[in-house]
């Protein structure tokens, strides 16, 4: 084998298909939480294509399965990339994952779009030139939440329970940022390995906390949720975007006991999500049609949102599209996506989301109340939300 | 004036208990260079224990061990220093090895001892199954080669543990020569059999043992002559 | 000598093949290699002395680890030097691996197989734990310095290429003393042990020093391998030495054949490429059976064939036949028995 | 001080399960000679089913019933089928192919029922009692407490008492004398490892009504717990594992509530590891054998 | 009633010539039987294969005239077959008490078990003083008075006995010879007696056949056996 040479037709692009790829756990342990996100995904995609895809290109997408283990994660990207020749990869899922190809993508210099994650190492424009987040970061999330905790309740004892790796650590670095490093009364962390929090909502409870901010994903926040409802204990419960999805917690929870322990949970969104909302429609009839009618979650709304993005990115970087003109696209601050408030994407940014509205649970129904709020350097302003208008059925470019 | 060598092998007031079963009880023996010791006595008596404390395989309450006026070291590489060298009431043998290659495991190199490991497989008449493994040879190839494996470093005291069972008679009388040879060498031999004729034909005495006591002890003839050991072992056999 | 020889042969003959593959397979098989070390460590292991470990791959991590530290270090202070930065990285590996194998070494000599298996399981477990509280980056692991390709060959070979280059040299550098000690008294002294410890004491071998001894000379090797994996994929981090990847080292030592090093080879490529072969398989054929077969068809089939090579063949694809035996004195390892309760008495050889 | 009572109640319910999980792999280690590492995935597949039942008859009972039935068929279905055409000379083939057992139960039941979690609720609630303002021990950990107590006081009368269980061990430890002495060895092998697997599915049928739900893995950690307990305990000692499990189960709760859930996996490896090290064959070895 | 007849029975291992060869027995009920032999002659290959424990190429066994050819082992011991194997077939990790009504488990109700069971206990004192001792505790001789002990225990037809005076004190092999014939000449139990031990195998034995290079080369009464030097030599070398 010889090194690559740069020619004119980049990797993945013919005249009528342009192949991405992804890497997502689609087995273990970790693919109940996540599986739903490239199916949703490839369903926009196939929406997409029955339209007449962008540019008179198909869009393939190529999900290879990695387990949520890093090492496997190296071996799939390397298949998609060397193997596959994929144009790009799109929305490559988990931190501990995402970091094991992270320099291997940007020494081939694949663009290495909209990470599935909310860590800070995405936005790194100068040693990362290639690579794009998509999640708000979980640190933005848990100065808002702990901003809107704040402006609720000034005299509230908060805590925060989180998971043991980066998530639980950036919403905790956000809350303290907001609240200062004393301010929160206790600290509790969990293992995804083990399934039982009752001795650390035990600690809380003990603790006198009134307001719980949780970075934890949807099944452990249903479980400590639910663990403090059987100890009696009602406390107020904010919850990172990761975790919140009301859909999967019911399911969790089941549909008696849902309603009753999270009326009141506070969340945050970036990405539209009220009942009534013009993309969920969409999004829905999308899922009915293409996903075989999957329920529809939060992670359905964020597939979907992904592939939207990816769409649109594409139409703007041109009827040939080179693997430059996708990142100058991107770069360029053109793109609106989706969201509740604007993409931040620039020659100096690759964070996509800094800014997020907060949602309640009331009565069964979870959507924004309007207090949306931007944070630069742990800074939280108030802003007014500008979601995006649908436009043209949600396909980008014609 | 001459101080005569201490006995190759010394035991004395020896003591080993497991729980509440006490297995040897203030045992005394010697056994010098040159000498063949038989140890008989009832099953149980205690005697592959008197063995396995000369080896450090148990650790006994109270007692010496002494092998050739110092006090038998446990390691491993100690006891093969000291010229201690003993075969198993089982076979004992490396199943999955060769016969040379079990030969081989006591000596220190693989190349420069080979020789001698090969010499010592000649003496026994073992030379031409040599790389065979031993599990696939006849029981009494299989106790020559314990035999081998226990001779090969040339040992000062040799104990033997049932070398002669079950084989047939023909096989006995070798091993009879074979152990006097040693014995003419100059060798100290402690052996325990339950062949009573066998133990007759080698030993130069025979302590009997019984509930971990010695109960007798002298040359052969005083020994099958005696009421007591004739009541716990012999039983008018012999 | 002649062992010396024959692995540079064969590591030379290897490095042509990487000429006959593209970047993804020089990948897998950098893999492989690195696989390839700890299953040899593993195999010597279980089939000379019968000790079950199923820690393997927290020795590889340790490796891993030692290589990231030593060779950011070295980085740091010589970043011209890709020579200096390889050697400090492998020489942090082999004394990182080395001492964790000296400490498990040193409990496994006085345990019995299936409670050193416990052990060494419950060690694979605690590796995120010990992740998260050592200074070891947690989930997302150390990051290990990229070597790119020599300037004098950057024309010729790819990046894959020649981290291919750089596996098999490491790998053969592990795997050729674990050979000489296998032929030698150290693996006679191995052998013995396992076939019955008390007449191994009377014949002046240590059984404890040789177990401790035994897990060392394999744990080395494995540690190599993680070094390996960390020059590939420029990181260590505790996710891709979990249960599942340490339980597939185990399978590529028993599929291949206990105490074969010719069969840890079959055995590492065939967990590296089958896996992959399979879901390609899959991939290659259409199906409208929705995304649930999606990996997980791969898995149950990887689960078939492992199932159906060990009832089909007990002694490991080694056993083959005589041309795939690469050392033809290394006679099928003798058969284990951690379970020295079904060894002892009863044994008809017994008298 | 309430905090201490809390943690040790709540570790005590799970000690009990972890207990009665780590039985099953002592019952089938002395059955069969094997750490079935296919454990955890056998009993879920039978939890799966208890599920179904439960689903469709609106019964608990009669879930759980025919989970324990699933269970134990499944354990001769496995031994009978696979386990016994694996050379028993050594313990690794066998457990080769519980990996591969394993692989093929997971990704199965992942294609059968997808990997969502599914919410199986326990039969009783899991509001704890207050003792002067502490919550202790609620009647579903309750329900842990006395099945598992009288699984395992059953199951070591079984052993040791009875004359199947006499030849349940022997068939164990010398297969080829128990045949001379006219037991008859498949069978009690093909027991052994029927009462085992329905130990391990009603303990897994225990544990999943207080975790996220039911899903192919949700056994895994309970085996890996479970077998580092059996150890701890002694493979062959029902009573070890018993007390092992309690403290396992009540040292986990215990450095999670004070220390972190992460030093957790640390705690426990290095109890076993001081246990083995002071006691090689776990805290109720057998005997040493006697070596020459 | 329980005649032991063997037909044409070949037995090999692998692909090896057979060990025994269309070997053809009649072992009439009641009575002691000595099998006689060199090492290696096939002693113990018979008495496995007539357990079942080694498969039988082709020929028939049969007992009080029913085919047990097809039977397993535990099938054939339940028809009143019993073998003491060679070596020490006892159950290490159970305790004396245990491995005793192990053996009576397929015979005897409870009570009845636990009466036979002591009835060993008079037989076999030295049993009595370690009924609680596990397996691997005894000494060599103490296991083989189990075994023996523990097939008694199931009140065979038939017993197979191989080598038992193996690592026996001659006190024990006298007492347990004399048990046996005891034992036969009251139940009406067949023996068969494998021995290296010819001597004292044909003091007790009615009968002797000898097993040479797989077949039965000699067939007689016990005492015109041990009476013959010329067969003696011939077929067992002294
Ligand atoms: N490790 C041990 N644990 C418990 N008891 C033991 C141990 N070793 C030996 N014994 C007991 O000590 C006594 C003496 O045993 P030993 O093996 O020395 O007898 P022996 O004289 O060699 O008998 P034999 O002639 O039958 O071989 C026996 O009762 C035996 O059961
Ligand atoms: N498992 C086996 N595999 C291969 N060959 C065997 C096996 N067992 C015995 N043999 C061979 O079968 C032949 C007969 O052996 P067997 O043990 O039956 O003889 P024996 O008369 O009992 O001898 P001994 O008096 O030594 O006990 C011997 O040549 C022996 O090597
Ligand atoms: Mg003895
Ligand atoms: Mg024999």
């Amino acid at each position: 084998s010889t090194p690559a040479d740069e020619d004119e037709t980049p990797p993945g692009v013919t005249d009528d298909t342009v192949t991405i790829g992804t890497h997502q756990p689609l087995t273990g342990p970790a693919a109940a939480g996540y599986a739903t996100i490239s199916a949703a995904t490839s369903a926009y995609f196939e929406y997409l294509n029955a339209q007449g895809g962008i540019h008179g290109r198909q869009i393939e997408y190529v999900v290879k399965d990695d387990a949520y283990d890093p090492s496997q994660t190296q071996t799939a990207v390397r298949e998609l990339v060397a193997e596959g020749e994929v144009f790009a990869v799109v929305n490559g899922l988990g931190t501990p994952t995402h970091s094991a190809v992270l320099d291997y993508l940007d020494q081939q210099g694949v663009p290495d779009l909209f990470v599935s994650s909310g860590s800070l190492a995405w936005n790194q424009p100068d040693q990362y030139p290639n690579t794009f987040a998509f999640n708000a970061d979980y640190v933005t999330e848990g100065a808002a939440l702990a901003q809107y905790a704040t402006e609720q309740d000034p005299e509230a004892t908060v805590c925060v329970l989180g998971q043991d790796d980066d998530y639980g650590e950036g919403i905790l670095a956000g809350v303290e940022a907001v609240l200062g490093p004393d301010a929160v009364a206790q600290t509790q962390v969990y293992s995804t390995s083990s399934e039982d929090v009752s001795a650390q909502i035990g600690a809380m409870m003990e603790a006198g906390c009134e307001i719980n901010v949780l970075g934890t994903i949807n099944g452990f926040t249903a479980l400590a949720v639910g663990t403090a409802a059987q100890l009696e204990w009602f406390p107020r419960w904010y919850v990172s975007s990761s975790g919140a999805d009301y859909p999967t917690l019911v399911e969790y929870l089941g549909e008696e006991t849902a309603p009753l322990v999270l009326q009141g949970m506070v969340s945050v969104n970036y990405l539209p999500f009220s009942p009534d909302d013009e993309w969920v429609e969409l999004f829905r009839q999308v899922n009915d049609e293409y996903n075989d009618g999957a329920p529809f979650t939060g992670n359905t709304v964020f597939g979907m949102s992904v592939a939207y993005l990816f769409a649109e990115a594409l139409a703007a970087a041109g009827e040939d599209p080179t693997r430059a003109s996708l990142t100058e696209a991107l770069e360029s601050g053109d793109l609106l996506g989706n969201g509740i408030v604007p993409l931040s994407y620039g020659p100096d940014d690759h964070a996509a989301y800094r800014g997020v509205g907060i949602t309640t649970v009331d009565e069964g129904v979870q959507d924004y109340i309007g207090t949306t709020y931007a944070v630069a350097d742990g800074a939280v302003t108030e802003i007014e939300a500008s979601p995006v208008p649908l436009e043209n059925e949600g396909v980008p470019g014609s | 004036m001459q101080t005569t060598p201490p006995p190759r092998l010394e035991v004395s007031g020896l003591e080993v208990r497991f729980g509440g079963l006490t297995a040897l009880d203030d045992v005394s023996l010697t056994v010098g260079d040159g000498q063949t010791v038989a140890l008989i006595g009832p099953n149980g008596a205690g005697k592959t224990t008197l063995f396995n404390a000369v080896c450090g395989l148990v650790r006994p309450r109270r007692g010496t061990v002494g092998v050739a006026g110092r006090p038998a070291p446990s390691s491993p590489t100690g006891l093969l220093a000291a010229g201690v060298a003993r075969t198993l009431q089982g076979l004992g043998l490396f199943e999955q090895l060769s016969v040379l290659e079990n030969v081989l495991v006591p000596l220190s190199s693989l190349r420069r001892d080979a020789e001698r490991a090969r010499a010592v497989l000649a003496d026994l008449d073992l030379a031409s199954v040599a790389d065979r493994p031993v599990g696939t040879l006849p029981y009494p190839e299989r106790k020559r080669v314990a035999l081998a494996r226990a001779l090969v470093t040339d040992p000062g005291l040799l104990l033997l543990d049932e070398p002669a069972g079950g084989l047939g008679s023909a096989d006995i009388d070798a091993l009879a020569a074979t152990v006097r040879a040693l014995a003419e060498d100059g060798r100290a031999v402690a052996l325990v059999e339950h062949h009573v004729d066998f133990v007759m034909a080698v030993a130069d005495r025979i302590v009997v043992l019984d509930f971990g006591k010695v109960i007798a002890a002298g040359t052969p003839d005083e020994v099958r002559g005696d009421p007591a050991v004739e009541a716990a072992y012999l039983g008018g056999a012999s | 000598m002649r062992t010396v020889l024959r692995a540079a042969l064969l590591a030379a003959l290897a490095i042509g093949a990487t000429f006959a593959l593209d970047p993804f397979r020089n990948f897998q098989l950098a893999t492989a290699a690195g696989v390839f070390a700890a299953v040899a460590g593993l195999t010597v292991l279980v089939g000379l002395t019968g000790q079950l470990s199923l820690g393997h791959a927290v020795l590889m991590a340790a490796g891993g680890y030692g290589y990231a530290a030593a060779s950011t270090a070295a980085a740091e202070a010589a970043p011209e030097s890709a020579a200096l930065v390889l050697t400090a990285g492998l020489a942090g590996a082999a004394a990182v691996s080395g001492a964790l194998g000296l400490l498990l070494g040193l409990a496994a000599a006085r345990l019995r197989g299936p409670y050193l298996a416990g052990l060494t399981l419950a060690l694979v477990i605690a590796l995120p734990s010990a992740a998260n509280v050592l200074p070891l980056g947690g989930a997302q692991g150390l990051p290990a310095p990229f070597l790119p390709v020599p300037d004098a060959l950057s024309r010729l070979i790819a990046v894959e290429q020649w981290h291919a280059w750089l596996a098999i040299g490491v790998a053969a550098v592990a795997v050729t003393p674990l050979a000489v000690l296998r032929s030698g008294r150290a693996g006679l002294r191995m052998r013995a042990v396992l076939g019955d410890e008390t007449a191994a004491r009377l014949s002046g071998v240590d059984p404890a020093r040789t177990k401790t001894g035994a897990f060392v000379a394999s744990a080395v090797p494995a540690g190599l391998g993680g070094a390996i994996l960390a020059i590939t994929t420029q990181q260590v981090a505790p996710g891709g030495y979990g249960l599942a990847f340490s339980l597939l080292l185990v399978v590529a030592a028993v599929v291949g054949g206990l105490g074969s090093l010719g069969g840890a080879a079959l055995g590492s490529v065939l967990v590296v490429a089958l896996p992959w072969l399979v879901d390609t398989l899959v991939d290659a054929v259409p199906s409208d059976l929705g995304q649930r077969l999606d990996g997980n068809f791969a898995v149950l089939l990887f689960g078939a064939v492992i199932i159906a090579v060990t009832v089909a063949r007990p002694g490991g694809l080694a056993a083959l036949g005589p041309r795939l035996r690469i050392r033809s004195r290394g006679r099928a390892a003798a058969p284990v028995s951690p379970t020295p309760d079904n060894a002892t008495p009863s044994a008809n050889t017994e008298r | 001080m309430d905090r201490l009572v809390f943690l040790l109640s709540s570790g005590l319910a799970r000690g009990a399960v972890l207990a009665l999980f780590a039985l099953s792999l002592v019952i089938v280690w002395r059955a069969a000679r094997v750490v079935n590492f296919a454990q955890a995935a056998m009993a879920i597949a039978a939890v799966y089913v208890a599920f179904a039942i439960t689903a469709a008859s609106g019964s608990y009972w009669l879930g759980l019933i025919g989970g324990l039935a699933t269970g134990a068929l499944l354990g001769a279905a496995v031994e009978a089928g696979l386990m016994r055409r694996v050379p028993h000379t050594t313990p690794l083939p066998g457990m080769i192919v519980a990996i591969g057992l394993v692989m093929i139960l997971q990704s199965g039941l992942s294609i059968a029922f997808g990997p969502q979690h599914r919410t199986m609720r326990p039969p009783f609630s899991e509001r704890p009692f207050d003792l002067g303002g502490v919550p202790v021990l609620s009647p579903y950990e309750l329900f842990v407490l006395v099945v598992a107590a009288l699984v395992m006081g059953g199951l070591a009368l079984l052993f040791n008492r009875t004359s199947l269980g006499l030849q349940l061990r022997a068939s164990a430890f010398a297969p080829e004398t128990s045949r001379l002495l006219g037991v008859r060895v498949p069978r009690m092998v093909t027991v052994g490892w029927m009462l085992s697997v329905a130990t391990a599915a009603l303990a897994a049928l225990l544990l999943v009504p207080t975790e996220l739900g039911l899903n192919p893995f949700a056994a895994d950690l309970l085996f890996v717990n479970a077998f580092a307990v059996a150890v701890i305990g002694g493979l062959d000692s029902p009573a070890g594992a018993l007390a092992a499990g309690i403290g396992v189960g009540i040292l986990s709760s215990l450095v999670t509530g004070y220390v972190s859930a992460s030093a957790a996996p640390l705690a426990v490896l290095a109890v076993l590891t001081a246990v083995l090290l002071l006691r090689p064959g776990g805290l109720v070895a057998a005997g040493k054998a006697r070596s020459a | 009633m329980s005649t032991l007849t063997v037909e044409r029975l070949t037995v090999g291992y692998g692909d090896g010539a057979p060990v025994l060869d269309g070997l053809d027995l009649e072992i009439a009920d009641g009575g002691i039987v000595a099998l006689l032999g060199a090492n290696g002659a096939g002693k113990t290959t018979l008495l496995r294969a007539l357990t079942g424990l080694v498969p039988a190429r082709s020929g028939r066994v049969l007992l009080g005239g029913a085919d047990l050819t097809g039977l397993p082992t535990e099938d054939r011991v339940r028809r009143g077959l019993a073998l003491v194997p060679e070596g020490r077939g006892v159950v290490a990790e159970l305790t004396v008490d245990e491995n005793l009504l192990l053996g009576g488990l397929w015979r005897h109700r409870a009570a009845a078990r636990r009466a036979a069971v002591e009835e060993m206990y008079d037989l076999f004192e030295p049993l009595a003083r370690r009924r609680g001792a596990h397996g691997h505790s005894l000494s060599g001789g103490e296991r083989q008075m189990l075994a023996l002990a523990r097939a008694l225990v199931a009140r065979p037809d038939v017993l197979l006995l191989d080598e038992p005076s193996l690592g026996l004190a001659p006190l024990v092999v006298a007492q347990l010879l004399g048990v046996l014939r005891e034992t036969a000449r009251r139940t009406g139990l067949t023996v068969l007696l494998a021995e290296q031990n010819v001597t004292g195998a044909l003091s007790v034995a009615d009968r002797g056949v000898v097993l040479s290079l797989g077949e039965a080369v000699a067939d007689r009464p016990a005492a015109e056996l041990a009476a013959e030097p010329a067969l003696r030599h011939a077929y067992l070398g002294f």
